[in-house]
């Protein structure tokens, strides 16, 4: 697998919810050999903005070779990307990261919150089995959940109760009574938490995908560590690289 | 086109290599670059034992820069010697070790334990800002950047660089005091130490506080420092601070510096050290210099 | 909602003013800007005498920030007495002169012919890194900040406002001088000393080859020594240093500001201020903060 | 006259000679008290590049409410402005500066050298009398010529000899026996201070536009000054701001 840093054409951009964008991007060779889970890097165009913004590969057509990616905006760098009109240019980096260890027997149980929810979609694509996929978000401003209704049942927790289950996705699981022969899991770190909880009481495998703040993207800096179980293997400490060693992990691992 | 210098008796093919902690020890960026172009590549900084670094968020990032405050993780010393020397003795480019420590003892150790590798040159981090012992608290008195430096001369079998800190009243001091001591080159400069708050959850952006402030925004504090240190000692400077372009590397050099270092830019641009290392033929194409020590320290 | 400031009994009607020498003494903004809006405008420094200043090239545009060696150009204070003071009385803002001196007796004059005017407090520049006398050299000494800020303090009429030079090993030295000096408020930070290389023409930028480098580039620095200086002194501080917006200005109140001034944001924007002491309010109503003395510092 | 800043719509933009290119700014109320020989600030829309770059007013369409601007591309911040294309936006200020005086009777030399050329036109429409206008370029990318024969008899100089006279803007002076009433000029130092020897050997009346590195643009920051015979009303040392008190100044009063 090979990772490329090049200057890419938005195919297409689209407001999915509130803050809440799509975006298309042709970038060739970089979409052959993409698998759920990775993600990419896309710079700013403006060069006071030096780091690169990680985000989740959502999508991928290899016919098309495009990545779509689906993000929220936060701040200036987001904020940017979403100003993105088709055929303006931008800088991405990938694909980066391991990605999800799929496995195509038995009953998957996809949970994700927020934007976490994106890497979910190729996840749920590839994933030749049965789906189970649990979305939790904030408001009625969901987002992806009809498009995740093509690969499984999808189950809905919303805080405010405006959709779905009230409450969060430990809430929907427990609500429908949910299990699995294995978890996929993205999303905030408490969310991971209560997911990695669960999954060890039921003892069903799990994976989950961190996010920490990130310079080079791709394990040169170790800017992006979290805390592992074991002293790790290349840093020779209890630290893994998310961009490198991760982003997605198996649940027992790493400390949350 | 003579674009080769040598540092106390080590030849550089060119005088382009990475800011130490930005790079690794190649193998990452070898697979986006060919690590075969590099005039040397420094390693991020190793000790005598293995270190965990600082809790995250670790960087943050500001206007043309950025704060790190990694805490000189690393694997220590051995896991260095058995793994990262191998894989970079594949390449031709020379192996720069960047060593840290927390105590003179743990810096000579470690500089020791060395001696008899593979390794091209030594670069004394005593300017790092983000850790409680050692670093900074070295870098910042001349009286113990001259006895650190004496220490580590005493014992190291490869010439040593020590890289100075800009958190300082006036760097020619702390490079004199080097000088005196015996370094065989100055690296300059480190970061600058500074800090960013989180204005929403109103705290610190990094866990540990402050930080060290590198990238293009520093660019003017290091070429003035590499300007300064060039016309007080006698010794050859590595340069770096913010270097993105070749004009940026140019800048350094006709400061006064014989090589120069790219750091945060790995970051923006992976492929920015091979940019610069073409930069700086095409301009001495253009302005007809044939050997690049013609333009080293020649803006005065 | 509170938004008033009290320095050494003078009270500001908000925390916002802008930092000396980009703002002359308001007029020319005056006429972008309602200067009855600030709560405070600090002058260009005015001396004794009449200063004619660097020759140019005085500034250069650098990454996310400026180098300036204007010199500290002024009309003399006699000048700024006759025209300045009589025009800023129009408007319903304090003001602040900046004093700068090559000779403690430059400065104590000047001081002491401010005293029966109209002004409301002085800030004392020791710490402009583009002159070749005084300036600096007073700021990055402890022991000659002291005994300035003691003859100052001797003869002023007004609060002393010292306003101290990043270029030291540690800030919080300097700081601790002024305030065993006597100062009644500390402002910082001034630029930092940097350089800039035209490679083209293989020379300086600058005709004064340095100059001190300001703008969004450096606020990590400045937010880094206004919280080292709140937390080692009892004095208020003028935070400054690449403020350009709202969040930035927080930035230095959370770290212990009690003011802040914004500089060259002023020439990329002259709206800022405006826009900065608007967006207070507003970060002030989305926290639920009713008086901004509660948010001074409080992050530690 | 009052001075603003403002975020303004690019109506067109159009290349005029090798790195020259042409763009009219819908700025509203500025172009309605604009005047020859003043000039405007604009800034990038890259954060990471701070101060403003001075372009002379070239044109004012007082109908349409807009400003040309013809500037060549020498560094990052030209560059940038290059790239815009009709209808995307960009942050001006002005008008800054005080403009030449029209003396409307007798006979007016224009001599302009380079990138000093552009103010030249505004210039001409404005002056109501004869008019002889000497260009100078490097070479036969020459550009505004025939738009400037609209307004007097245009001669050319080239530092190549491919167009019009060989040599400067004074070759052509001297070839073609011109003189006149009062002297209007704008362009690289050598050649102001040429022109300037020529008015005062002839004793006539000469206004000059001059160039500094600019912070401000306002007359605020003392970045843009130059050497004044006299001392300084404002300064009250031999300094005068180019931006303020400039950037046309009587060719006495200034030294170059
Ligand atoms: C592996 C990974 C996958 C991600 N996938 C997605 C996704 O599919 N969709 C999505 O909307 N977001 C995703 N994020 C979060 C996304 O990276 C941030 O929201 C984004 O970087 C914010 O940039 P900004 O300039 O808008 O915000 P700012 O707050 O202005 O950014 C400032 C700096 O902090 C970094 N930063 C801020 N928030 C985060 C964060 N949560 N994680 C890492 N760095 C951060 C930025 O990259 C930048 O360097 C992912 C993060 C990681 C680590
Ligand atoms: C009153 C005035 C009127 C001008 N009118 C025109 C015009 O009509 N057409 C035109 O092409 N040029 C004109 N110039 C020159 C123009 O301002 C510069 O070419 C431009 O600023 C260069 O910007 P840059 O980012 O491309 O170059 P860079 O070299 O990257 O700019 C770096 C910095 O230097 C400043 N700078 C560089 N060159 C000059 C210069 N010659 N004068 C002032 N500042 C400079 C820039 O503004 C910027 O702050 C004028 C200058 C002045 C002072
Ligand atoms: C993420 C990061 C890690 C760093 N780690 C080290 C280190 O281990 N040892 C060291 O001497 N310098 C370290 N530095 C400092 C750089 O080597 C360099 O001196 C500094 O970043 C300035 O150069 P730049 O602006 O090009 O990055 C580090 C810098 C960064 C950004
Ligand atoms: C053009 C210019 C002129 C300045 N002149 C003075 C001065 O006369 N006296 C002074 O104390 N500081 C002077 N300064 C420093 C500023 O007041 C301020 O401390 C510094 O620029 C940092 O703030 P900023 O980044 O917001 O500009 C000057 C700065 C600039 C850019
Ligand atoms: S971002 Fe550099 S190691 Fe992960
Ligand atoms: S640019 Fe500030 S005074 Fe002219």
């Amino acid at each position: 697998m090979s990772i490329k840093k090049m200057t890419v054409t938005v195919n297409y951009q689209k407001k999915l919810a509130k803050d809440v964008y799509s975006m298309w991007l042709a970038v060739g060779s970089m979409a052959d050999e993409a698998k759920p889970g990775q993600f990419i890097s896309i710079y700013s165009n403006d060069s006071s903005r030096l780091l690169p913004r990680p985000i989740s590969i959502c999508e991928v057509d290899r016919e098309f070779r495009s990545i779509r990616v689906v993000y929220r905006v936060v701040g200036a760098g987001t904020e940017e990307f979403s100003h993105l009109k088709a055929g303006q240019r931008v800088s991405v980096m990938g694909p980066l990261g391991n990605g999800y260890t799929l496995k195509q027997e038995g009953r998957a149980l996809l949970v994700a919150g927020g934007i976490g929810i994106p890497p979910m979609l190729e996840l749920a694509k590839n994933l030749d089995c049965e789906k189970d996929i649990v979305l939790g978000y904030k408001d009625s401003q969901t987002f992806l959940a009809s498009e995740l209704e093509d690969y499984g049942n999808v189950y809905i927790a919303t805080e405010d109760g405006s959709v779905g289950t009230k409450g969060n996705v430990m809430d929907a699981i427990r609500q429908h009574g949910l299990t699995a022969d294995k978890i996929y899991s993205c999303g905030p770190t408490p969310m991971l938490r209560a997911v990695k909880d669960f999954s060890v009481e039921k003892s069903i495998e799990c994976e989950i995908s961190l996010e920490e703040k990130m310079a080079c993207g791709i394990g040169a800096c170790l800017a992006c560590v979290c805390k592992s179980k074991d002293v790790d293997a290349h840093t020779h400490v209890n630290n893994k690289r998310i961009c490198k060693d991760g982003p997605v992990f198996n649940a027992l691992e790493v400390e949350l | 086109m003579n674009t080769k210098v040598t540092i106390a008796g080590v030849e550089f093919k060119n005088p382009v290599t990475v800011a130490s902690g930005t790079f690794g020890s190649g193998a990452e960026y070898g697979e986006l670059i060919d690590l075969n172009r590099l005039g040397a590549v420094v390693t991020k900084g190793v000790a005598n034992i293995p270190w965990p670094g600082n809790p995250t968020p670790r960087i943050a990032e500001t206007c043309s820069g950025m704060l790190n405050a990694i805490g000189l993780q690393n694997p220590g010393v051995d896991v260095f010697i058995k793994r990262d020397i191998p894989f970079l003795k594949q390449f031709d480019t020379k192996i720069i070790v960047n060593v840290c420590g927390k105590t003179t003892a743990d810096y000579v150790e470690t500089v020791e334990r060395l001696g008899d590798t593979d390794v091209d040159m030594l670069e004394i981090n005593i300017s790092c800002p983000n850790v409680k012992e050692g670093g900074i608290a070295f870098g910042q008195n001349p009286k113990s950047v001259e006895d650190i430096t004496k220490a580590i001369k005493a014992k190291a079998k490869q010439p040593v660089i020590m890289k100075l800190s800009p958190n300082v009243t006036d760097i020619t001091e702390t490079a004199r005091a080097a000088e005196a001591g015996g370094a065989d080159a100055l690296s300059l400069i480190n970061t600058l130490t500074g800090m960013k708050i989180d204005i929403e959850r109103q705290t610190f952006a990094l866990a540990n506080k402050t930080g060290g402030l590198s990238g293009p925004g520093i660019k003017p504090i290091a070429v003035r420092m590499v300007y300064q240190v060039a016309n007080a000692v006698n010794l050859p400077i590595i340069g770096m601070g913010g270097i993105r372009t070749a004009s940026d590397a140019i800048e350094f050099i006709l400061a006064g510096a014989t090589m120069v270092a790219v750091g945060t830019a790995n970051f923006v641009n992976p492929y920015t050290t091979i940019e610069v290392i073409d930069g700086i033929e095409d301009y001495m194409e253009r302005h007809h210099v044939d050997d690049i020590h013609s333009i080293i320290g020649i803006v005065k």
